[in-house]
């Protein structure tokens, strides 16, 4: 057993290097495709946590009765907030709402005509976070239903176009990576295939003196393997030298976006290897069977 | 000699009018037995007809035949590379035709076969491509050496173990080629035309390297169009002619004597 | 000269058809290829007309002094507007200023404040257009100087800024571009020498028996590049498939772009077979070099 | 025989101690003329040395030598498809090592070139085969079908110019590759052990094919480890050995007969 393993590994290697150029091609190819799909797989990351915090910041906001008491409206408050659909509910008084107005304007670079109102003009507000911005209950009808409550903004609506953009850029991306992934899949065997054509005698031989067929499959499938692994190592070599200066421009415009890059990383290192030694050996697989099926 | 006993029952299980149910029971100390053998390719072609056959161990027999007699076609269903369309092919006691797949290796190991075209590795030395046949059938590799250098010795390539075959005459690759059939001590070779390829005085050579082959007990079934070499041997003959043994006699020359 | 034309296009067909799974695997490869390389193409498109879009936006913004005479203003437009950096000088009055501003407001569905304003707190401005946003000459300078313009917006830095993003966005897209090119290439090439490999007696008896390098040839490069064209066809079909649902989805969300859908699908078209049928003969040409080279 | 004039003058020139300053004439009235003609492959083995031969219009030259002597090599330098590393190899008066390489399709179309293992394409019939010949360089296509039609009848095909060869006999096949070899009107026939493959009956078969060709006036080159064929039909015997001409005679036999 041992031995079978040492004998297959070996050959896998000779196979490697005797056919470098074929080698080399299907690694490039492997390499080609695999940043490829890590490319895939950050943009649809970050669109996802992109998507996320779009998700996050929906919320109902219930506009409080001018003067209405503070008991009251802390009634509400807990009410709303033991409701099962509700995450979270927050009261922003008028005061705080003035003040987070001047604040964002600010951020925006924008003119403050508020320095010149004699008087605040904004009400104070319940705002209302969704354990799941897709289910909301009676939560609306519950608040409008309160007396101490002027208006409830029709925030459903909103949610509801941004969820449908946002599944949908999902589902998209979910699908250009599935489509990316059968390209990949292909095209990769078809590579595998072409080296093990190219060694459609040694086979021959291989079947002739009678190597069993765990003989003959393995060594191409440890080869299919070690494209797969070095294309994957090439391929995070190239990931980790380009992900400095590209993260430095990109941190400064997506730095809103609550990406976590270490994690980011680990998923992607396992993504690349799993998916490179994957597709080598299914390649391999997949040539060598039809010589050993004759 | 003592198969001829043996051998005397072959014969007489050959003579068997054709037609008759099968026997029970294979004809012992047979390596080989064929019965009512009939080969179609998918395409239609009929290459093989009702053939009945017997090789007892240890002997020599010469299959001859016009071109599309069906020759190599017997010989591909002996190795196990096609599959009888109906009767049995029996080699060393095994129903070639009822073996799982994952077995044929296994039967294939109990023959050595040898082409026309002697199928060497180019980029193998001889050594080594005597050593693959054992190394990828899972011989321990303490076990590998030895067993080449022996077989080198008995083909007589000792000093050409290191050149590669590009290197070598035609007949010096052939050998290189029996080397290999002969490393893992098979029962039976098996040759298709060996000679084809070679000029008359290294068919010789070959020729009586096979014979001192079979004088060490190794049965051998080859496949000729060298009419010169089976009509001087004068070893057993196994005529075809559209897919039908019309001659199998002892003894005899490529031609029929009558 | 047309016996051989016709000869080669009816043995390209022939040989197509001869090996039909190798041939239809090299479409659906080059299909694949092509549908990534559209989708990196509208992609890019899509940015670029966006990075366009930002790119027009930014202007050189000149808050008015409170009470200059119109006189003067007029004299400062005309003046800034004949520099030749100057695209074009737009004068809005204080009271066009509010009612766009209120108008934004409302756009983006927020709270209008300036209903509880007395007085229009917004100065009038002259708002100026570069030819070149990269281009600013004195423009600024010139503004600052004159006696009637209270203060000039700095949106050098932010220009700078966001030039920066867009030209990096732009060389990045046609650098990714570039290497999809370049591994569609490199795989198509594979692809359609397997096809070649597979016929490799028949060249060997084509040599043999005298046919010129001609003849044995051009049938193969019609054959890729019929491999090319079928695989255009599909993708464009797919793409006119897909084209409409998703048009209908982006429109909603992105017709703040000034997208020419029109221009675009012919630019895509040219490109799509362009590239099909480009990449169909190079992969043919290099993959029968080798055997005519012997 | 109109061409011993030719032959003898042929003769004398092979006999010329070799090292001589090469003749600045071609020969006359020889289709192929080998002068001093070394050829080493690329790997340091050198397959031909020295090699002068000169072949009159019409001659039947059988090549024969033990294996590896560079017979195929010879036929090689000849079809130009290796390159000679010294000397010259003039077919029709062209020297083919300094012919520019898109010349040399024009020049493989003198020749007609038949192998051992018939190279035929298996997915065309036997009249598709040898038209394949004419379409791919370029005949007119209503020229294709009278040409191939005479070439089937020459060599007996004409009944079976709708099967494919895998339905054919090795002979049948090889007559298919003899036809297509034919089929444009080559000056020289160049064979390399085209009955390597094929039983005696078929063999003997085929060398009555390309007498009869060469009776028609195309010379014919065959290699060859026929003995028997070669020693009964008497025509002249090239004999190679290590690369060198150790024997080049008329009316002779396989072996060496003094
Ligand atoms: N793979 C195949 N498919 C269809 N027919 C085949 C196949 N192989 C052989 N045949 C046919 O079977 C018959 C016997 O062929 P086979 O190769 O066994 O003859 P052979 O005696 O070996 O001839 P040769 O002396 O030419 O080698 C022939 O008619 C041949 O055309
Ligand atoms: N491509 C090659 N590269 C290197 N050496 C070669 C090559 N082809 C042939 N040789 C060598 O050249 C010599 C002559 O070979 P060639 O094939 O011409 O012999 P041959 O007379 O045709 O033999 P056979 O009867 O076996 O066909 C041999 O030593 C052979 O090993
Ligand atoms: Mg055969
Ligand atoms: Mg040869």
């Amino acid at each position: 057993m041992i031995s079978f393993v040492v004998f297959s590994l070996r050959r896998a290697w000779q196979g490697f290097w005797r056919n470098a150029v074929m080698s080399l091609a299907a690694t490039a190819t492997m390499v080609f495709m695999l940043l490829l799909l890590s490319g895939f797989f950050v943009v649809l990351t970050g669109l996802n946590a992109g998507l996320e915090f779009v998700e996050q910041k929906v919320e109902i906001v219930a506009d409080v009765k001018d003067g209405a008491p503070t008991l009251a409206i802390e009634a509400v408050q807990a009410r709303v907030a033991a409701m099962p659909e509700v995450a979270s509910v927050e009261y922003v008084n008028a005061t705080e709402a003035l003040r987070r107005f001047q604040e964002r304007l600010k951020q925006q670079g924008r003119e403050d005509l508020t320095t010149a109102l004699d008087k605040n003009p904004l009400p104070g507000s319940l705002q209302v976070k969704l354990k799941d911005p897709k289910v909301f209950g009676n939560v609306v009808e519950s608040l409008r239903a309160d007396p101490s409550i002027e208006r409830v903004q029709e925030v459903k609506n909103l949610i509801d176009r941004v969820l449908t953009v946002t599944n949908l850029l999902r589902t998209g991306g979910v699908l250009v990576l599935a489509l990316v992934g059968i390209v990949v899949l292909f095209i990769i065997v078809n590579t595998i295939r072409l080296a093990v054509v190219a060694r459609a005698e040694e086979i021959e031989i291989m079947r002739l003196v009678g190597a069993s067929d765990a003989f003959i499959r393995w060594p191409f499938i440890f080869e299919g393997a070690l494209v797969g692994l070095i294309g994957a190592a090439i391929t995070l070599g190239l990931l980790a030298l380009g992900a400095e200066p590209l993260g430095r421009v990109m941190t400064g415009f997506f730095e809103v976006l609550p990406l976590q890059l270490g994690a980011l990383g680990r998923d992607l290192t396992i993504i690349v290897v799993a998916t490179g030694v994957g597709l080598g050996v299914l390649g391999s697989w997949v040539s060598v069977r039809s010589y050993l099926l004759k | 000699m003592t198969l001829a006993p043996l051998r005397a029952a072959a014969r007489s299980h050959r003579q068997r009018p054709v037609g008759l149910a099968p026997t029970e029971s294979p004809v012992d100390g047979a390596v080989l037995v064929l019965h009512d053998v009939t080969k179609a390719y998918p395409n239609g072609n009929v290459a093989l007809r009702d053939v009945d056959l017997v090789v007892p161990e240890g002997d020599f027999v010469f299959l001859v035949g016009p071109s599309g007699a069906g020759k190599s076609t017997l010989i591909k269903l002996i190795i196990r590379d096609e599959i009888a369309t109906t009767g049995a092919v029996i080699l060393d006691g095994q129903d070639l035709a009822r073996l799982a797949r994952r077995q044929v290796p296994k039967v294939r190991r109990k023959i050595g076969i040898i082409f026309q075209d002697f199928k060497l590795l180019p980029t193998k030395t001889v050594r080594e491509n005597v050593a693959f046949a054992l190394e990828v059938t899972g011989t321990p590799s303490r076990e590998i050496g030895p067993a080449v250098d022996r077989v080198l010795a008995l083909v007589g390539l000792t000093a050409q173990a290191r050149q590669l075959p590009g290197t070598l005459s035609g007949g010096e690759q052939q050998r290189t080629a029996i080397a290999r059939a002969l490393v893992h001590d098979p029962r039976m070779i098996i040759a298709d035309e060996p000679t084809g390829n070679l000029d008359p005085l290294i068919s010789w050579e070959i020729l009586q390297l096979l014979l001192r082959i079979n004088e060490l007990g190794v049965t051998v079934l080859m496949a000729t169009h060298n009419a010169e070499i089976v009509t001087a041997l004068r070893k057993r003959v196994v005529a075809l002619e559209d897919g039908r043994i019309i001659r199998d006699e002892e003894a005899a020359a490529y031609h029929r004597e009558d």
